[in-house]
């Protein structure tokens, strides 16, 4: 009734994994080592019998059902431990197919009022609307998609409008410290002393640099493109923060090599 | 010391909005917009002083003007967008190297039924695909917005039922649902075995994932 | 229906690329970009096989294309960028007419107070303004991606220690902190307000949340 073929030999199924199908025989024997690509490529067993049909010409009434039972139950072993949904769906299909070969060996009483049934019907209705729409996902996936096939463009607005955020103008920070300042003069709790404005910015660049190292070498510090300024002015952020215990500057020995570090990365080493 | 930016700049009245600088506006505002921008959108830039008939030929206008660049304006469902060219998405792609992911034929086929057959619930989709569809797949397509529950079946659990959204159709350039290619019809499975002919198909691709 | 783009678009070969080309993939590139484009990047598009020369006098003629339109491609620090021109927010402010909300002038001071004497502690920022700081303003510029902690103080409890980012340059147009209005100018003006004259400001308004 079915014409085994056992003579298939492992590898070249197992090694295509793109193309694998050429390779699947008729009989539906699956060497074990490459059921796992198996697996991986038909979505289901509608899709794998939808493949078997229209592969291999295979009429869902030709099937091997002895056979096809056999394997359907070793696959299913293989995947109790972890697909244990995938097997049922496999055990279902199996469950399904047996029963249509069944009622299609009965005799089939025509009645006057039922129309010839084939038991068949239901199986391929479904196995076409699933062609169908297996046809579609794949004509969907050519259709030109947003930031795989183009990028939309979206331009960065002056005032942020889109996010309705709060904007702020540099006059708006100047206006700021002046009232701090003003409040300042009038209470007289502290005095805030006036440094230029690069080397605070520096400091927190020299922070930065520090954050996520144990130490760094002192001059690894400075950019190896920065103009004389620049480094004045590093220097100066250097040694400011060490007056404000914010880093901690030491070296070994005499004229050895000097290491920096942030002083809360070194006490908490 | 860039100028102060806020209070100075007041719209003119609108009869001294010469065309070129309503062209200039509608420019501005499509290549800002976060979403694309209906002619409804848009007429509120003029105070809706301005009819739809004379912003759609000053769209196409703009259209014309920037046909041979690297960027496109388009027409989607939700209204005028601009977005590259296909031609230009290689070199983009240098720019961010993770590549976007492709979708799985798992997410493509339920798309693709939520798509056709909309709305469906979860059991529709797996009737259809003969598998269960795992709770990741409807998660990826409803964190890419794509689809939506739109409210639910009144059998017992009341399940879920799903639709694509406006979006699914802005990043696929659609304009609306018609517009996705039709469903091919398939061949019998039964006739042609009957009578003992070999299938005229193609092998259904297996792209994998 | 759209042609299917996925394989069908491979970069051109470098040398076949003209200048009209290579200016077209900027301009799209930076159209596209959601943050400003250093150079370094940029030359990502191609290779790094154009050198920054060419693509800062690309760029400079991109920038002169656009110079009469309703955007502008301007410099910041982190980059080159696209950006609306400020004439044209009376506009686009009409498509979403909710009213630009304003920080608070606790937000606003402690921004200023960072901005100026960074690296500080949220102690330093009491000290200077005499009252409380509460979390939610501190929270409030950290989301905003204004402000970092970029170290600890090493005395008790560890404060954190608050500078502000790159993308507060951005978000302000300025290419570095010393673009802030300068202290000195400050200091006079201190001075004459010592000798009993009203500020010529404004206080600033107390909306705040």
């Amino acid at each position: 009734m079915n014409s085994v073929i056992d003579s298939v030999e492992p590898h070249p199924f197992a090694k295509i994994c793109g193309e694998p199908l050429l390779e699947i025989p008729q009989d539906l024997y699956i060497p074990p080592d490459a059921l796992e690509i198996f697996l991986d490529t038909f979505q289901g067993p509608l899709d794998l019998l939808l493949y078997l049909i229209r592969k291999h010409n295979l009429e869902i009434l030709d099937i091997p059902m002895a056979e096809l039972t056999l394997q359907y139950m070793a696959y299913v072993e293989m995947m109790r431990t972890d697909q244990l949904e995938l097997a049922a769906e496999y055990l279902l299909m199996t469950a399904l197919l047996i029963e249509i070969k069944s009622r299609m060996l009965l005799p089939n009483p025509k009645t006057a009022t039922e129309e010839e049934h084939d038991p068949r019907a239901e199986l391929v209705r479904r196995l076409l609307e699933y062609e169908q729409m297996k046809k579609a996902a794949l004509r969907l996936n050519e259709l030109p998609q947003a930031e795989r096939d183009f990028s939309i463009i979206q331009m960065w607005i002056e005032q942020n409008t889109v996010e309705q955020l709060p904007s702020i103008h540099t006059d708006d920070l100047y206006h700021a410290w002046v009232a701090i300042l003003t409040r300042a003069k009038v209470n007289r709790h502290h005095q805030i002393k006036r440094e230029t404005l690069s080397v605070r910015a520096y400091m927190s660049q020299v922070l930065r640099d520090l954050r996520g190292h144990k130490q760094v070498e002192f001059y690894d510090l400075f950019s190896p493109s920065a103009t004389v300024a620049e480094v004045v002015v590093t220097f100066l952020a250097i040694l400011e923060l060490a007056k404000e215990l914010l880093l901690e500057i030491s070296q070994v020995k005499d004229s050895g090599m000097i290491y920096v570090c942030a002083i809360d990365a070194a006490s908490s080493a | 010391m860039s100028a102060p930016l806020m209070p100075l700049h007041q719209p003119d009245p609108l009869d001294s909005l010469s065309l070129a600088k309503t062209r200039q506006i509608l420019e501005a505002a499509l290549l800002a917009a976060q979403d694309p921008l209906p002619i409804s959108e848009l007429k509120k830039l003029f105070h809706n002083e301005i009819s739809a008939a004379v912003l759609s030929k000053l769209l196409e206008e703009i259209r014309e003007k920037w046909s041979d660049s690297g960027v496109e304006l388009v027409t989607v469902a939700s209204g005028w967008r601009f977005q590259t060219k296909a031609a230009m998405q290689p070199y983009l792609d240098r720019l961010t190297p993770q590549k976007v992911p492709r979708y799985s034929r798992a997410v493509l086929e339920t798309l693709a039924i939520i798509a056709y057959r909309q709305p469906v619930t979860r059991g529709d989709i797996e009737e259809i695909r003969g598998v269960g569809v795992s709770s990741s797949v409807l998660r990826t397509l409803i964190a890419r917005g794509w689809i939506e529950a739109v409210g639910h079946r009144n059998v017992p659990g009341k399940p879920e039922l799903f639709a694509t959204t406006q979006h699914f159709l802005d990043d696929l350039n659609l304009r609306s649902l018609e517009e996705l290619p039709p469903l091919e019809e398939m061949k019998s499975l039964i006739e042609s075995s009957d009578k003992n002919q070999g299938l005229p198909f193609e092998e259904p691709e297996e792209s994998g994932h």
